[in-house]
């Protein structure tokens, strides 16, 4: 892959985001967010449902457009009138809330696809790939099924080896394992934790709280499209300073 | 469609629905007078002379009608499904064979013309229209492409385009083609002048397919795709168009269907093709209903080989598309 | 029977093309006038009946099997004894000459220079049949012709409105000459087209009044009136109110 | 289409991307000798007598009109969308009439019938066609029910009844049923005979249409109305139908765009619509292109009325039905 | 409502499977799978992704036919030939794993449906009842959005409260709290504890271990098919009896 983008100022900032702010029509979604994640920094982001989440992070490979603040990835500034956007979606992998997996492609055509089509690796080398991150997600005996034929949790584990598989500097998870059963929800993470070590940079949706507290380096709770809180994993769970994140964590650890 | 998991009661086995068919047989069969057919020939040891036989004979031969019509459902819902559908396209196939034999056509002067219209009108038809889908199908694409594109030169000549060709008659669009090009200087063939105005005519209409084809894939695939760092390119032909193919492809082989007709068309700036002979070779025997009905049967078996094309290609996407 | 209900309703209805002037067309007030109307007008008024005009296509009329739509075809019909499997034809109420005409500034000067040229012609019509030397015109009355023009190519179109167009467009571009009827073709030169007859007349085509199949009465009475008309002068008086010319007799 | 949050930078800002567009539009206009025309005449100071300019003066018009062509496109992609699109359409539009006017037409002759045309003819059209295509949408949602049902027989009719009238030649049924009837003891007139030919005709080509935007409605759709108990009629009326809504208008208005034109079609049993008046009210004094050039300039307003509450309709199910 | 329908061998069961089993072409997804449900008792299922637990609950209002033994659901045998299909359905309310909300409905719009059409229930009175439920899930305010324009949580709120305004005898659930953050789930868990006191019949496919412990008066947990063990949550926790059941509970408790 290519160097890793080292810009004086940035101080091998992979992310930065700095006064972001977005609206969709009337509704702010996203208010004066500031954020910024250093290479293999593993962040959590958690916090109740229609905070801005998802927004959030689609705002990262400008999924969506922001509409005040800057966003930089790997000191490139993402706005309306980049060139290379193709390039930096590239190093950034996603696994989206709903999958979106290619229904008329198996399993294993779907992983093969990024690899083989846009970073031009050739297609046996691809198909190894694919269905070595296939058994990483224990389903490599599902690769020639269609994703319709697949229950929600394999799915799920179609979706992140799909993104594995373009081997990508940054990946963004949002809530990558709620289609999950525990064991495989253990096993996943276990992934993750994998890439983690392996020094990927990963932005993660997640209520897993095992997760946060295993791997996390920064913990960030949102509430109503703002960064209520941030803090270290030990901190946010045993000392959160905010009256917000005790209420939400009081509903976690209560069930 | 979704198939249920439960099957209702066949209707044709409840004995209430048998009766109510029966009596809406039978008055159809009544107001049609049936007496005077071939019915009533059979029924003449009952009726006496047909003709004569009044309301006691046309209610004896729409009896017997409706009896051997709901006798005749019944039978075939016996039948596995394929069968049923077997024998109920050839009962229809008959009676409508009857029908244009009830039309006392002359038989050896059909058979004396047959041949010239195969190989010289089916031919200049099927090349007429199969070149200028093609075209189409190209035009359609970028045409969809440009209207639901952002850019404004490029919406608004997409979409004067469609109107305005969607707007003109076919039969003008030939003549302006044939007639207006020397105009400006460039004297052109009836068949290129042909194949130019159906390609622009139905790459209109089909620049409508494809954009409903392509707007109805939902964002999600654009967003997996883009963010992958396909490009708009690459995103269009390998994820989006494919999933739009079930969709874009019964319209589009009504297109053609209807396209093969249309050709027809260009038979007044005088190619030779099948309904020109058709309206032709009739002429000068006056026996225009022989060949019109020649022509139409040769056209019907195209529109059933380009059916069976279409849902062989139908059911391979959409067996891989499933959702 | 048509004659009959005809007499009882007090009603002619006469199919006839609307499209082919000046036998028949819709003048400047949006009606039915013409030639073939007025013969048709004529017969009715002779009848002491109404008219009513209908304007099914050619292909219909001559389908036969009329199902008592209309009762009579005043249209300018020519009789054959193939067509006559299908139709009958009482009467022969005009013959028109066939003719050949070129672009004003062609150098063809007569009809016998056209032998070997491409040629437009009406589909299927009479004139396509007789460059194709298969024309056959067996009523009785009709002049005899020869075979005296034998085209290169013949550029077979939908009407002669088409043909003209291509003829318009200058000598020898899409084609050198057309053959047309000759009334036909002076009404197009008056109406401003570049062109001129080449030649005298090709032949002769008897016309004729057609009704459905099977009726010998009404047969009778058509052909009683049509022999009426040509005995007293009318139809001379109506062609040359309608074509400058008397054609009723033929030659 | 998916609008991507990135925007490219203008191909017409690039001047690469101009020149070479320069180039394109001077070897077009260069190939189509654009000495001749009035632009020739415009040029005489510096190209002398046009007719005689010969290479010279032949690229010095096709580089005027390059010139003109290219700072054309380039000033227009300075102003907001909106503006844009109206600019272009009527450059395109007043290209498009200055293209009819060079047909030499005498326009006193089309103000004379114009009248005629639209309270005779023009009505006839509307009226034949709006009945038409309503009852064909009814055939073709039963049509397409039944195709997509697992009754044998309904099938079987259903998919007879596609083939064949898609099969003939609309033409064809006009005759058939105009004169067919009679046959068996049914005279019918002429409009009604229109209407049902187009209805049945029509009523084929959207069964089609319908069953392709019925069957590209998700399963999980079905599933969900099925399990609060929802009959298969309240499910397909209230559920399916309307989210296959945006996917059924575009391919129905080109049917109905199409049959404006097709209904021209029953001018061939006598019925005096918009397409039989344009080829018969310039006969006589030969002034076809005239009334030709009108007809085709009346169906166009149509289209474009109809295109406008297409796209209403569209948008209207497309809000609601977003994804 | 109707009244429970009460035979006299049935002993008051709601649901009886009964050797049921079922296969996708070759490949069988339920294996002989017996189980009782009794008037408002609340079952959960649980096991690895992929075991059959959709499929289960999706046979028991029929939305898959099974191929071999018997399915009560209130004394009604399910059958290719049943009559009363739309009936039975009507009292057994099901929130989809993938929500499957109408797009071209408002949330609104998407409540009142059933019970209108065809519970019958005036329109004034359906509207009030679904603010009710919507009110009861938090998001009384989105009742005018559509579908789409709300987050994954929202939607499967909007999943629950559709369901629970037919006012069904037998709630199914698949994966209700998925797409939720810990805040709603809580949220959501109440909602379905205040279900099951005030009597409802629940089977709840689930993976949160707090709900089963709390009100769950059986866990079943599933594998490849089968049925591997049923018990009461505490000794289903506590006392797990089976090998495959203890290696699943360890991932649970492990993280
Ligand atoms: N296209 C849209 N139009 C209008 N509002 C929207 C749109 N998309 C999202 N929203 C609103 O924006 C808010 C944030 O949505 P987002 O999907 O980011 O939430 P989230 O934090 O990811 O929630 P969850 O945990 O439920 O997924 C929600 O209130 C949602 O209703
Ligand atoms: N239509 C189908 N065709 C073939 N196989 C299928 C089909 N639907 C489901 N399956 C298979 O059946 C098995 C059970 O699927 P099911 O959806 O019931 O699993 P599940 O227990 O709900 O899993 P999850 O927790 O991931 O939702 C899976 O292995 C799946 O691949
Ligand atoms: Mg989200
Ligand atoms: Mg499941």
């Amino acid at each position: 892959m290519s160097q890793n983008n080292q810009k004086p100022a940035s101080d091998n900032l992979v992310i930065s985001m700095e006064g972001v702010s977005k609206w969709f029509g009337e509704f702010q979604v996203l208010k004066d967010i500031n954020l910024s994640v250093r290479q293999g920094e593993r962040i959590v982001i958690c916090g109740p449902s229609g905070s801005g989440k998802s927004t959030l992070i689609r705002c990262l490979n400008r999924l969506e457009a922001h509409q005040e603040g800057t966003i930089r990835v790997d000191g490139i500034e993402m706005h309306e009138r980049m060139k290379n956007i193709d390039e930096v979606r590239q190093d950034i992998g996603m696994v989206f809330q709903h999958f979106n997996l290619f229904p008329h492609m198996t399993v294993l055509e779907n992983c093969m696809a990024g690899p083989n089509w846009v970073r031009g690796v050739p297609k046996a080398e691809a198909k190894e790939r694919a269905m070595a991150m296939l058994t990483r997600v224990k389903i490599p005996e599902q690769a020639d099924k269609y994703p319709s034929q697949l229950s929600g949790g394999q799915q799920q584990r179609v979706a992140i080896a799909r993104s594995l598989c373009m081997e990508p500097k940054v990946m963004l998870f949002d809530e990558p394992t709620s289609a999950l059963d525990p064991e495989m929800v253990a096993e996943v993470l276990d992934t993750m934790v994998g890439l983690a070590e392996s020094g990927m940079t990963m932005i993660c949706v997640t209520h897993e709280m095992g997760f946060a507290r295993k791997v996390g380096d920064l913990v960030v709770f949102m509430d109503e499209g703002k960064i209520v809180e941030r803090n270290n994993p030990t901190d946010f769970f045993d000392n959160p300073q905010s009256e917000r994140t005790k209420l939400f964590l009081s509903q976690i650890l209560s069930h | 469609m979704y198939a249920d998991t439960v099957i209702g009661d066949k209707l044709i086995r409840k004995p209430r629905f048998l009766l109510g068919l029966l009596a809406v047989a039978f008055i159809a069969f009544f107001t049609f007078n049936m007496a005077d057919t071939i019915i009533g020939e059979f029924l003449r040891p009952v009726i006496g002379e047909p003709k004569e036989s009044g309301l006691f004979g046309r209610s004896a031969a729409a009896l017997v009608l409706a009896i051997l019509f709901v006798g005749n459902l019944f039978v075939i819902s016996l039948f596995p499904i394929k069968v049923q559908i077997g024998i109920v396209w050839l009962q229809l196939l008959l009676l409508f064979m009857a029908f244009f034999y009830s039309f006392d056509l002359k038989f050896s002067f059909i058979q004396s013309k047959i041949g010239f219209m195969i190989t010289q009108g089916l031919f200049t038809t099927l090349y007429i229209s199969a070149v200028s889908i093609m075209i189409a199908s190209v035009i359609a694409i970028v045409g969809a492409v440009a209207k639901l594109s952002n850019n404004g030169v490029a919406f608004a000549i997409a979409s004067f385009y469609t109107s305005l060709f969607r707007g003109l008659p076919l039969l003008m669009q030939v003549f302006l083609i044939y007639m207006g090009l020397p105009q400006i200087g460039y004297v052109i063939d009836a068949v290129p002048a042909g194949i130019i105005a159906l390609s622009l005519c139905y790459g209109a209409y089909m620049t409508e397919i494809f954009r409903a084809g392509i707007q109805s894939i939902p964002r999600g695939q654009w967003e997996a795709s883009r963010s992958q760092g396909f490009k708009f390119g690459l995103t269009m032909r390998r994820i989006i168009l494919p999933q739009a193919v079930p969709l874009i492809i019964p319209p589009t082989g009504n297109q053609f269907i209807a396209m093969l007709k249309d050709s027809s068309l260009v038979s007044v700036i005088g190619v030779w093709e099948l309904m020109f002979l058709a309206r032709t070779l009739g002429q000068k025997e006056f026996r225009h209903m022989e060949m019109l009905i020649t022509a139409a049967l040769i056209y019907w078996c195209l529109t059933m080989v380009l059916e069976v094309i279409q849902s062989r290609i139908e059911k391979h996407y959409r067996q891989k598309g499933a959702r | 029977e048509v004659l009959d209900q005809i007499m009882s309703e007090g009603m002619l209805t006469v199919a006839t093309d609307a499209n082919w002037a000046p036998q028949s067309f819709l003048n400047d007030d949006n009606e039915m006038d013409g030639f073939d109307v007025d013969v048709a007008k004529e017969i009715a008024s002779r009848m002491s009946v109404d008219i009513e005009f209908v304007t099914p296509d050619w292909s219909i009329i001559t389908a036969g099997n009329w199902a008592g739509r209309w009762d009579i075809s005043v249209g300018s019909m020519t009789p054959t004894t193939a067509r006559a499997e299908v139709l009958s034809f009482p009467g022969v109420y005009y013959f028109t000459p066939t003719s050949f005409a070129v672009h004003e500034e062609s150098p063809i000067q007569d009809k016998l220079e056209l032998n070997g040229a491409r040629i437009c012609a009406t589909t299927a019509s009479t004139y396509e049949l007789y460059l194709q030397q298969d024309l056959e015109i067996d009523a009785v009355g009709t002049p005899p012709f020869e075979y005296d023009v034998v085209p290169g190519e013949i550029s077979s179109m939908k009407d002669t409105s088409t043909c003209l167009n291509d003829v318009r467009l200058g000598a020898g571009v899409r084609v050198d000459g057309v053959i047309g009827s000759l009334p036909a073709l002076l009404a197009a030169k008056d109406a401003g087209f570049p062109i001129r007859i080449v030649g005298t007349p090709a032949f002769y085509e008897p016309l004729s009044v057609a009704i459905d199949k099977g009726d010998a009465e009404l047969d009778a009475k058509i052909a009683e009136i049509v022999a009426a008309m040509h005995a007293d002068g009318t139809l001379t008086e109506m062609s040359i109110k309608w074509y400058g010319i008397d054609y009723s007799a033929g030659m």
